[in-house]
């Protein structure tokens, strides 16, 4: 299923008029504070009519301004993890987290017990919102977004209040969910850490205009995209099958341009992978360099060179059939005369591809 | 406490249009301004028991008077039975047809399953007259359970002036303004016990003019007035 | 108690606590509604229908009585066709004294609900719609528990207007003993009799125990509904 | 207006208007205190003292009145320590009918009122406390603003109750042209004697324009706070 | 100025016990959701009374269970940004910005059109806050404190809701305020990367205790702290004295172990900073590697091995008279022999130590 945005709208001075695609997956929405991301969800969920427009979801047009047509917002089958959590105070938190069964026809989909479980909220079930901490109420919500058996997720910074280690457990749910049903997904996170992560699809929003929007993994490996993005998030993928677990506890991928090796990877040997790699984790070398504790190190070839107004400088690279982004400074660039054409080795720390950033392949 | 204005009479709420007109008479006549408060009789006598500045009270019942009097509230010998009034059954409509109490109508059946409105008739006057002049005409009991009393005479004829009830008993001086109601009997006057509205000089009255006015209400242009409005003056009566 | 009450006194206190929880439990759900109506909706004629629940306050209870009478009473339009239709009689009637009741402590109701419901935050509202509730289940859901302390209020501001209610409904309804004599009639016919202060003194205490009971039980109810929303 | 009205009936309009704003004017601080009280304190006593608000409701007017009286009349404690204390007098007086009006507008003054105050998050209080605010800071930055609806619909209920009040003051006060006959008493006066509807029915139309007036002010007051707080 | 806290508080069930140090500078609480933190900073602020303890700010005793002294909140003169915000909704956003003006004497403190400047909100001082978005009532909330002239500030995880670019504005903003006063900052935060470039002091907590307390760079960089914080926040702290800005934009750095290039680090010739290292950036070599981009190459002497259950190992190093922790795989650490007393060469890759984890040194 696919959803699909185009609309205008104004609030006082800001005046937000947006267009793009979102297939089933992730789509992350991604800007500053005050870009309108937050104002794009709320129109997709009807709590906002904007002024023109249209909004479809697979075969339902759920808003358009022409045809006068007007899903009401409890008819969109939606499950919406709030930017402020809105619990229901006078409920309980298991009384939260099933309040949509109360409307919907008890359907499959997902298992209590399961998402209680991942979300590590089970002690807090009899609990009432007024008491929780600010990541317990933020679990608590994204719980009840996902019971609610959507045929759309909209998730407003759903971890900003969570911890590494819980992020780290809810991401691989979120990604089987991603791989496991076709449900769209609209996510808004600061961490391009998670957007790498999660995100099949990416838009760029600046003061409520869509920047670019595309494939994730080529706006995030496009050298242009990297002021919009940031440089810290600037990278691009690899695609690598699973071929041994090793005893040591790594896991052996075959890419095209060689061979990788991660801290355990739990797939089946096989298993085709997404893997992201940050620009600002290679390092680059014209000569194969020997005795180094980086595990990879991949032939590769340069394919453009992005120079900064600061002393960085971005290196586009062609790692047999993937594309590759480094970030290094101008003078390394210099002194290794790093120019399109030219050969040399993508030196990647093994674990600095940590277990968060290999996905699915998207 | 001498006040400001004038004199101030504290009166039953049921004699404003009467005394408004006196009042407005006497004022032609002196040009001298009587300030009247109506309201129950209940409430003004224990206002002025609590130290009102009226110098004149006239009661619509001969219990209040005696309960200021008992009081020592009022000046001793000014009491005077000022107005009588007469009791009448009235019934709902224009032309309604008369019953004959005194042969023993039988009220019960006329009312149906109708109501008979009356003022209260364990407090109000006009009700406690009522209660005894329809026990002493035997057909008390027959009508109790269909008695419906209100707070005040004036409720119980907008009750059958709207055809609430058909029937109510009130005062000859209410009756006689209401269109949507007609009289359709009298009480005799012994059937009860005489209706009187006592009026008295309150105790600590200094208005210079207080008896002068008191006076005037005794004088045949109020007895023309009370009259012209249904009351039966009673003057030259005093008891005190 | 009945020892030293009289059957009438006595029935005058059963009818009023009858009256007064019919008139209450009656009008909360048509309460509610106006109120939710005022709080949250725009229509034309809201304003209009602001001040007619309003009227009952601004209007002498002689005055609303009478109103009363003349609409509802027997002859009165909604009266007459009440009668036919429904069999439905208020005139002469404790249902009348119900209806006066209700009908006078309406506004302090339909205020107390409403100052509540404009208090509910309507994010909250939306969080449910996206669940899927429809805007009947929101309210019933969401916006119903929030405010039930204000529902409570309002409820018990009624009763206890109710309970106190006297001028409308004796001119409404008149005084019949065991039908219509509510304990304000009672008082205030003793209060018309030199020396029948010591019983209306007798059944003003009566009353005043019953409402204060009724409050406590509401302040009861009311906190422990705050409490379970502030956290167990 | 003055050509169609007698000079008594303008005066019952003038000085229901100053009664009623002075009750409300002159109560509302206590309301808000009272409420306040209420809403957020525990003490001893607490339970009292809201019976003794609703009181009012309650009890039936008359019976106020005659409360009152006892204690406010010239002989009364309170009134005759009040008089020789600050020579002020409520007997007998327009300020009688005022208290008497403040009085049974009270209970649904600060009902309104403490309704407001509950639904403040008690979490924006803290904040100003933590930015240097003394409670009486607070309360004067954070909460008197963000219960200013709250605090309005208590002053027109209020409002609109004196405007309508009867009972009480009538057996307070007495009904005296000119100094303590107030619009209703006017009205009931007109309605106690054959041939006065018609007078009463228009000093009616008067007592429900001025409240609806009024009304219509605090709707408008109301929204427009309302507004300023859900964000220009 | 110091903090010192012991306390001890129960809800429901949930049991607080704490005690710890905050120096002047920036304490960090860390820990996972629920753990706590929100609870200490509320005692602190007053807005919570223990049970038992004693709470002490410079020679002011803010709270003493047993001598029963309790310095109400408003006298406490705090700047707190709470986890939700808490704007005042009938006020704008000047008026909240300027609260706490009402209140204190006008003391100089700060500007009042700097911090507004440096938040990026000076176009919404007249608007109100229920119009805005997530992350500018945020900035608001941040202003608020900074301008109520506090001698202790409280800050609830007050950038989670901002973008990395605005975050790279607050955070030097946040690294003045801790070099030029000495009021604590109690700091929560779930970004490692906040906690170790603001941190001078790092309390560790876990279900209402705290687990480990110190001096930041000393637990950061500290082998056995890493199961608690999480291996990516591993990492530890080298000194340097600026020497050169060169003309390319990079800054040279000395340290004891050598010369250190880093993109243009805005602070005078002979300023010393602390240079934050994460483990999982830094490379190992026995040889001196020729040839790579990476431009920061320092000789360094394993002290310590401490190898996990996983695949991985860290490795603490000493470059001179600083510490070093590097995290490798396992496989590496064998296939180079690292052993203590093992000489070897650090590689760090000059943009990997990026802007935001120079600090002035704590
Ligand atoms: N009134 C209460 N009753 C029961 N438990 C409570 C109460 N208040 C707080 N708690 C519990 O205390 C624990 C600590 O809460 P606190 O808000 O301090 O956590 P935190 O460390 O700030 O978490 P987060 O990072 O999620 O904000 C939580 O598990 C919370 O559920
Ligand atoms: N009612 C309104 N009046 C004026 N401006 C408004 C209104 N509502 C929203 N805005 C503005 O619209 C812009 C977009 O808001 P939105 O909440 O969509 O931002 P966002 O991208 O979600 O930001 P954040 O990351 O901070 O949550 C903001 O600048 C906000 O101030
Ligand atoms: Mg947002
Ligand atoms: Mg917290």
């Amino acid at each position: 299923m696919s959803l699909s945005v185009r609309f205008a709208h104004r609030f006082g001075d800001f005046s937000l008029d947006v267009a793009f695609e979102a297939p089933a997956g992730v789509t992350a929405l991604f800007g500053r504070s005050g870009s309108g991301k937050t104002s794009v969800i709320n129109a997709v969920a009807g709590l906002i009519r904007p002024e023109a427009g249209r909004i479809q979801l697979g075969e339902t047009v759920l808003f358009d301004a022409e045809r006068r047509i007007w899903v009401p917002v409890h008819q969109r089958r939606l499950g919406y993890v709030f930017q402020e959590g809105r619990l229901f105070p006078h409920l309980s938190v298991r009384q939260n987290l099933t309040y949509s069964r109360w409307f919907a026809p008890r359907r499959p989909g997902e298992s209590f017990d399961h998402v209680v479980g991942m979300l590590g909220i089970d002690g807090l079930l009899e609990r009432r919102p007024a008491g929780l901490s600010g990541g317990e109420k933020q679990r608590v919500a994204i719980g009840r977004a996902l019971l609610a058996n959507p045929r759309l997720l909209l998730m407003d910074e759903p971890l900003a209040a969570l911890d590494e280690e819980r992020k780290a457990e809810i991401l691989p749910y979120l990604e089987r969910l991603r791989g496991e049903t076709d449900i769209p997904v609209l996510y808004v996170s600061h961490s391009m850490a998670e957007v790498a992560r999660l995100a099949t699809t990416l838009v760029l929003m600046d003061k409520g205009r869509v920047v670019r929007s595309g494939l994730a993994h080529e706006v995030l490996s496009d050298p242009e995209n990297v002021p919009a993005l940031g440089i810290r998030a600037a990278g691009a993928s690899l695609h690598a099958t699973v071929t041994t677990q090793e005893e040591d506890g790594l896991t052996r991928l075959e890419a095209s341009a060689g061979p990788l090796f991660l801290p355990h990877v739990d797939a089946p040997l096989g298993a085709r992978l997404s893997i992201r790699i940050l620009a600002q984790d290679v390092i680059l070398s014209r000569t194969r360099p020997e005795g180094l504790s980086a595990l990879n190190i991949l032939p590769a070839t340069v394919t453009a060179v992005r120079l900064g107004e600061g002393p960085g400088a971005v290196i586009q690279l062609r790692a047999g059939d993937d594309l590759l982004l480094a970030r290094i400074t101008r003078r390394s660039a210099q002194a290794l005369e790093l120019a399109p054409g030219a050969d040399c080795f993508a030196i990647l720390k093994s674990v600095a591809v940590a277990q968060s950033e290999v996905g699915g392949a998207g | 406490q001498a006040r400001a204005e004038g004199l101030l009479v504290f009166a039953a709420a049921s004699l404003k249009t009467v005394l408004d007109q006196i009042a407005e008479d006497w004022r032609a006549r002196t040009g001298k301004t009587v300030t009247i408060s109506y309201a129950g009789s209940s409430s003004l006598a224990r206002q002025i028991e609590q130290g009102a500045p009226a110098d004149i009270f006239i009661s619509a019942s001969v219990d209040w008077m005696d309960y200021l009097q008992s009081a020592e509230m009022i000046r001793t010998g000014s009491r005077r039975e000022l107005l009588g009034n007469r009791l009448v059954l009235i019934a709902h409509g224009r032309e309604a047809a008369d019953v004959d109490l005194e042969a023993g109508a039988d009220l019960a059946e006329l009312l149906g399953d109708g109501r008979l409105v009356m003022a209260l008739v364990d407090s109000v006057p006009a009700g406690v007259y009522g209660k005894q002049a329809l026990s002493s005409l035997g057909l008390w009991d027959r009508v109790v359970s269909k008695v419906a009393q209100t707070d005040n005479v004036r409720a119980a004829l907008a009750l059958v002036s709207s055809g609430e009830a058909p029937f109510g008993i009130v005062y000859a001086s209410d009756a006689m303004a209401d269109a949507g109601v007609s009289v359709v009997a009298g009480f005799p006057e012994g059937s009860h016990a005489p209706i009187i509205y006592p009026g008295a000089i309150v105790a600590t009255s200094v208005a210079p003019d207080a008896d002068n006015f008191f006076s005037y209400l005794s004088s045949p242009a109020a007895e023309e007035v009370f009259k012209a409005q249904g009351f039966t003056p009673l003057f030259g009566q005093g008891n005190g | 108690m009945a020892d030293w009450l009289t059957p009438d006194q006595w029935s005058a206190v059963t009818l009023s606590l009858k009256v007064s929880f019919w008139a209450t439990a009656l009008s909360l759900p048509v309460g509610v509604a106006v109120a939710y109506v005022l709080a949250r909706r725009e229509f034309w004629g809201k304003q209009a229908l602001n001040g007619l629940v309003h009227l009952p306050l601004i209007l002498p209870p002689v005055v609303t009585g009478y109103l009363l009478l003349l609409t509802f009473g027997r002859r009165g339009a909604v009266g007459s066709f009440l009668e036919d239709t429904f069999g439905l009689v208020f005139a002469f009637r404790w249902t009348g004294a119900a209806l006066a009741a209700a009908v006078m402590a309406f506004p302090l109701m339909v205020r107390a609900i409403r100052l509540a419901i404009e208090a509910v935050d309507p994010k909250l509202e939306q969080a449910a719609s996206t669940l899927g509730a429809s805007p009947g289940w929101v309210f019933v859901t969401v916006t119903l528990p929030l405010i039930l302390p204000g529902v409570i209020a309002g409820a018990i501001l009624a009763f206890a207007k109710a309970m106190g209610e006297f001028g409308a409904t004796i001119t409404f309804v008149s005084n019949i003993p065991g039908q219509t004599q509510t304990l304000p009639s009672a008082i205030y016919s003793f209060l018309q009799v030199p020396g029948g202060d010591a019983q209306a003194a007798q059944l003003v205490l009566i009353a005043v125990a019953i409402a204060l009971l009724a409050l406590l039980l509401s302040e009861w109810v009311g906190r422990a509904v705050a409490r379970r929303i502030a956290g167990s």
